[in-house]
């Protein structure tokens, strides 16, 4: 540790973090927001697709549930840049291609629309899987109940599935929301500026990697203790009425 | 309605035989499939391939082993990781929990990297570290990746069963308890499986994440898959055919965990 | 009309580099600017990640690539270059102490670290690979560093970084031991602007304003800036 | 999947009629387990049956095929005059119209099933706010009138967990009892009662048969059903063995089985 | 926390004595809620006590305080004559001691609380195999017997959620069987089960108490309680309003609670 304050020296580092230019404090910070407006969106739009993709797994028919397979062995299994790659470069050529056939001039696809459309679809595959096995964790009569008594099938969801599976889900969920925030990193491939890629720049444009990289973590790390809060009060909420097992190995 | 499918399962996990591929939905699946395959084949550039494929095998050896060895080792450190932060006291949760979420609040790269250029970068300074034994080892990377990785794991798995270990059903634990099971061999026949059954799907998707994590490895001179497509990709140019090859790969293995899962969950007699 | 310049959005210093304010500076981006007034181009800087600099060539999203890019047998299957703007001969850089010459049997038995996805990485392999063991660093600085640390024996890299290296307090350990003999194949004729294959009109137009800037003198001007060698040669 | 009898829903106005289930030829397997091999049965309006029979008869399977928590493998039911339509592959034709259906039945489960993440109280006014639209003040209200009525006033804010087997038992009953129904399925509703509780339920039961609402019950307690019951059904191995007036089934029991099965109770 | 009774497990050698359960003075509170207000029970070798009394009265809670499933609040258990030891927290102070003696006796919970991770084979080898170390062939043997016994030999390889009620608690009371235990404490094992496998059960209790095994069960059927017990227990509120020989309980009830409870039964 003192090898890396004696070669930084932590004056050269507050300089260098102050928020106005020539610091880059500001910059990471943008970096931040911007990181945290895509994880939030693919969060989301993954959260829906994952409450779709684990209902079709589990009630849907053969082709459902044969096709949700394929998403999410496929999507979870090409790494997300190469997605991207394919998504963002060979979706915008075929556009443009079909466009100026029909006569219209080039489309200008924006790589965060692309982004949060690329990772929502990734975090969707997990979220799939992560709430299929939360909702196998309820007891089954739980959902028989709901359906004797005529709950509509989303109504089920909202009322009674959800609830019951969030303890289950949570840590999962957790874990799935934490990697979106950090999964923005490639969108640095189609030109969007998030926290990874305005630490690279900073650091090798300086030379001061330490510091940037450990302001980056403490950053991240800002986000997850807030993020691990708000998680731990939603999983208390949905543990309520669960007996607690502490003492149970007396 | 119940999945029609989930009476099959009762009897023990019977698997499903070939004849059910031959539904209808599923050959025009395998016909789209194949005819994608074909298309690949016929117009991309294939002709580096016998050039790169020995650093390829190399590279995909060296994948698989860091994965399996850090996912091993990763999920024997999340159990008691996890058991401390449902049930433990004050002074093994706080560490735990602390553990987990310092690993969990930092990129991967980050920790890599620390452990490398940090850590790694303090030995040389000590002489007799220099002339140990153990130097030969210390100066290597993959000892810092396969560790870096398998605390990464350790990290998110902790806080995985953590809400396993919470969330298996109180009345299940009781019975073993009223029979006098000891209280390990209740965690190991009782709890354990249970607390695993509520969280396979989970468990089996980070573990497809730990194989989508190992190209960070690179970063610290550790050449594996990924990395020798980023070579083809830079020594020739040529971007889309590295990486559906690579894609193909990661496939593969992923296919391969999600069976095996699959298979876990069978046998573990959940139930819609 | 305008033609949009990509340059990786990792920062190369000194060749192109970002200042906190967002500006790019940098040898590099004075060549571009230079190059293009030259050739009475409207040129747009757009940095791109590495990753994705090709695709976004052959996407269109931009025109031409000057990314200190070298130009090789092999890349002008995939893309057209445009004539070298600068070269420079790759070195190998080890401790003083160490009795190591830029010859495959000197550095036998040894540890030779280099930048990913460069030219050296392909030489270290062909000439090296047999007897030495290459490590593969994704920034020039890891390799530095770790020279430094004394994990590895050698890194064989461009001149001009290493010149930059070794004149720092963290390169004062070591010393240039020697350029490696040329091979055009593998090291390239130097680097040049990559263009889509076919876009001649645009390749024609940087062909002509680098000849210009090196003609009237700009081009060793502002390396006069940067550097104390030239680093352009026919 | 468009069906020509999807149709059928909306034309299909129930008749007033007497008829309130009637189930026919129903057939049920799990796999290569045949647990019901042909029932039929009809329910008029305030009919209270008893349905008998030893373990694993397949008791609970007939009543969960009533209300298609299980999927008949083949048989018809009607409820209330409609007909429920059915796919090969037992998935409904219509799932509103099943639904809709649904909100008419009230189901005990022998597991009681109740909803853990939710007070007593929460578990009581959950169909009627949410399914029945019924505004929330009147439910709670009605709730408590329920909740008191089974003996379990002081602990309407409690979770299930919490609670002894007989009172959540009872709150089972209860929330069946909110909805409404007019037709009710209990699946074992007096199993964990002690026998003072047992006759509240029977008195419960009957004001309900007096409204005129129908009633199928799975009971093990022969005197019990006896008392309660216009009409006791013996279901053995999947068939039913045997029915009619309770003092005939229990006074004077034909099938040889039935008069084995009855010989232990007094 | 060094206590000085800590010792007192290998000295206290059980001595040859007929008192297999005994509780003095027993409370339990949930929070503010007490359930057990001052229980004593004493039950020789062979004994077959039963509990009865209204739902909520205390019953479960009351069995479950003897294996220390719930921590008494107070009071003392001795069983087998030894004494159980905990510490105020509830935590026991000789965790091995506990052990121990809760593989002498055997509970079948309301609930019945199978495995659901397991085959009812396996439910039942589960202690014997892995907690007394019975050889697995030996084990597996005696659980087919077992499972045969209560009529489930056809359905060993089933897992629990796929079975009856009836099924389950049948398959409950093998797997306590199966550890071959000196007290056996049953939480309304019949209440699932149709009248002949009461009858059946009710054989199988008379038989473990020919050998000589105590047992205290909880339950709701008077008739039963009146055939199998000993001694019977009634539970009101927390406390033992009236205990006895069953004919005096059933045949002569003192107290006006009791009177009230037993009215409704035949
Ligand atoms: N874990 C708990 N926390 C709080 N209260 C509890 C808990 N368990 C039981 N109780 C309360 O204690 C009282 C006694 O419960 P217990 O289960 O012993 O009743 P019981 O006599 O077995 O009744 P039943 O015949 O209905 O099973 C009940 O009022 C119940 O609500
Ligand atoms: N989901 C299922 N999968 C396979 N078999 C099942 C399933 N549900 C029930 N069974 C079997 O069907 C048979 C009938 O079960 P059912 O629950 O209808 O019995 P029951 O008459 O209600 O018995 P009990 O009185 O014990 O509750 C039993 O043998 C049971 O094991
Ligand atoms: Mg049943
Ligand atoms: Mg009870």
């Amino acid at each position: 540790m003192d090898l890396i304050l004696d070669t930084l020296g932590l004056a050269k580092s507050a300089e260098l973090l102050s928020l106005s230019p020539p610091g880059w404090g500001g910059n990471l910070l943008r970096g931040l927001a911007n990181s945290l407006q895509i994880a939030f969106g693919a969060f989301g739009f993954g959260l829906l697709i994952g409450l779709f993709g684990a209902s079709g797994k589990l009630y849907g028919g053969v082709v459902i549930r044969d096709l949700l397979a394929i998403y999410t062995t496929v999507i979870r299994a090409v790494p997300e840049l190469v997605l991207i790659l394919i998504l963002y470069y060979v979706g915008t050529d075929l556009i443009n291609q079909a466009s100026s056939a029909l006569g219209y001039g080039r489309v200008e696809i924006s790589g965060v629309v692309a982004g949060i459309w690329v990772l929502g679809i990734v975090q969707g595959a997990y979220a799939t899987e992560v709430l299929r096995g939360a909702i196998q964790a309820i007891p089954h009569g739980q959902i028989e109940a709901a359906r004797a008594f005529g709950m509509p099938s989303f109504m089920l969801m909202r009322r009674v599935t959800i609830p019951a599976m969030m303890s289950y889900a949570t840590p999962g969920l957790a874990n799935l929301w934490l990697i979106a925030t950090k999964d923005t990193a490639l969108l640095a491939i189609v030109g969007f500026s998030e926290l990874t890629l305005e630490t690279r720049q900073a650091a090798s444009s300086t030379r001061a990697y330490f510091t940037f990289f450990l302001a980056a973590g403490a950053l991240y790390m800002i986000v997850t203790l807030f993020s691990g809060a708000v998680f731990a009060r939603i999983e208390k909420w949905a543990r309520r009425g669960q007996p607690s097992l502490r003492g149970a190995g007396k | 309605m119940g999945a029609p499918g989930s009476a099959v399962f009762a009897g023990g996990g019977q698997m499903m035989g070939w004849r059910s591929l031959l539904q209808p939905h599923r050959i025009v699946l395998m016909a789209l499939f194949a005819g994608l395959v074909v298309w690949c084949a016929i117009s991309l550039r294939w002709d580096w391939i016998p050039e790169y494929a020995p650093l390829a095998i190399e590279g995909a050896w060296r994948t698989i082993w860091i994965l399996v060895v850090t996912t091993v080792v990763g999920f024997l450190l999340a159990i008691p990781l996890g058991l401390a932060q449902a049930i433990g006291p004050w002074y093994l949760s706080m560490p735990a929990k602390t553990f987990c979420t310092i690993i969990r609040g930092t990129p991967l790269l980050l920790q890599i990297w620390l452990l490398y250029y940090g850590l790694g970068s303090l030995f040389p300074q000590i002489p007799w570290i220099r002339g140990s034994e153990l130097w030969p080892y210390l100066r290597q990377a993959w000892p810092y990746a396969v560790l870096a990785l398998t605390l990464s794991y350790a990290g998110y798995e902790g806080e995985v069963m953590r809400g396993a270990f919470a969330g298996v059903n109180k009345g299940q634990l009781e019975a073993a308890n009223a029979f006098g099971m000891p209280r390990f061999t209740m965690f190991r026949r009782i709890w354990l499986p249970q607390a695993i059954r509520n969280v396979l799907p989970t468990l089996g998707g980070e573990t497809i994440l730990q194989l989508k994590a190992t190209p960070l490895v690179a970063t610290i001179t550790v050449v594996e898959i990924y990395a020798v497509s980023s070579r083809v990709r830079s020594d020739l140019f040529i971007v889309y055919e590295p990486l559906l090859l690579l894609a193909l790969f990661y496939m593969i293995i992923a296919g391969i965990i999600a069976l095996l899962f699959r298979r876990f969950e069978l046998k573990t007699g959940s139930r819609l | 009309q305008e033609v949009k310049i990509g340059i990786a959005a990792e920062p190369y210093p000194p060749f192109a580099s970002l200042d906190a304010s967002g500006t790019w500076v940098g040898w590099e981006i004075e060549v571009i600017d230079a190059v293009c007034a030259a050739a009475e181009l409207d040129c747009v800087i757009t940095p791109v990640a590495w990753d994705g600099i090709i695709p976004s060539l052959t996407g269109q999203q931009i025109d031409a690539i000057m990314a200190s890019m070298s130009i090789t047998e092999e890349r002008m299957k995939t893309i057209d270059f445009s004539d070298p703007y600068y070269n420079t001969p790759a070195v190998i850089v080890a401790d003083k102490s160490m009795e190591i010459e830029a010859t495959p049997a000197s550095l036998a038995g040894k540890i030779v670290g280099i930048q990913a996805s460069t030219i050296h990485q392909t030489y270290a392999n062909a000439y090296f690979g047999d007897a030495a063991e290459i490590r593969v660093y994704q920034t020039q600085d890891e390799a530095n560093q770790d020279l430094v640390a004394g994990r590895i024996d050698a890194i064989q890299a461009d001149s001009i970084a290493m010149a930059d290296f070794i004149g720092s307090d963290a390169g004062a350990c070591c010393e240039i031991k020697g350029a490696v003999a040329n091979d055009e194949a593998i090291l390239g004729k130097g680097v040049g602007a990559g263009v889509r294959k076919g876009d001649d009109a645009l390749r024609e137009s940087l062909n002509a304003g680098i000849a210009a800037i090196l003609a009237d003198g700009t081009h060793a001007e502002i390396t006069s800036r940067y550097f104390t060698t030239s680093i352009y040669s026919e | 999947m468009a069906m020509p009898e999807l149709t059928a829903d909306e034309e299909q106005v129930p008749v007033e009629e007497t008829e309130a289930i009637r189930v026919t030829d129903l057939h049920k397997s799990f796999g290569t387990l045949e647990v019901l091999k042909g029932v039929s049965l009809t329910a008029h309006k305030g009919d209270v049956v008893a349905i008998i029979g030893g373990s694993g008869s397949g008791k609970s399977t007939f009543l969960r095929c009533i209300n298609f928590l299980e999927t008949p493998s083949s048989g018809q039911i009607v409820i209330n005059g409609e007909e429920v339509l059915m796919r090969p592959d037992g998935m409904p034709v219509k799932r509103r119209q099943i639904e809709r259906i649904r909100t008419r039945l009230g189901m005990v489960f022998q597991a009681f099933n109740l909803w853990t993440h939710r007070t007593l109280l929460e578990n009581v006014i959950e169909v009627p706010v949410h399914v029945l639209k019924v505004p929330r003040a009147k439910a709670i209200e009605r709730a408590q009138a329920l909740l008191e009525r089974v003996g379990l006033g002081d602990r309407a804010d409690t979770f299930p967990s919490y609670l002894s087997g007989g009172q959540q038992q009872r709150a089972a009953i209860a929330r069946a009892l909110a909805v409404d129904p007019s037709v009710m399925l209990f699946d074992e509703p007096t199993s964990a009662l002690d026998p003072e509780l047992v006759g509240e339920v029977l008195t419960v039961i009957r004001d309900l048969a007096a409204e005129g609402r129908t009633m199928l019950l799975v009971t093990h307690e022969m005197k019990f059903a006896r008392e309660v019951a216009t009409h006791v059904v013996y279901l053995f191995e999947g068939r039913i063995e045997e029915q009619g007036p309770p003092e005939e089934v229990f006074g004077n029991p034909k099938s040889a089985r039935l008069q084995q099965f009855l010989k232990t109770v007094g």
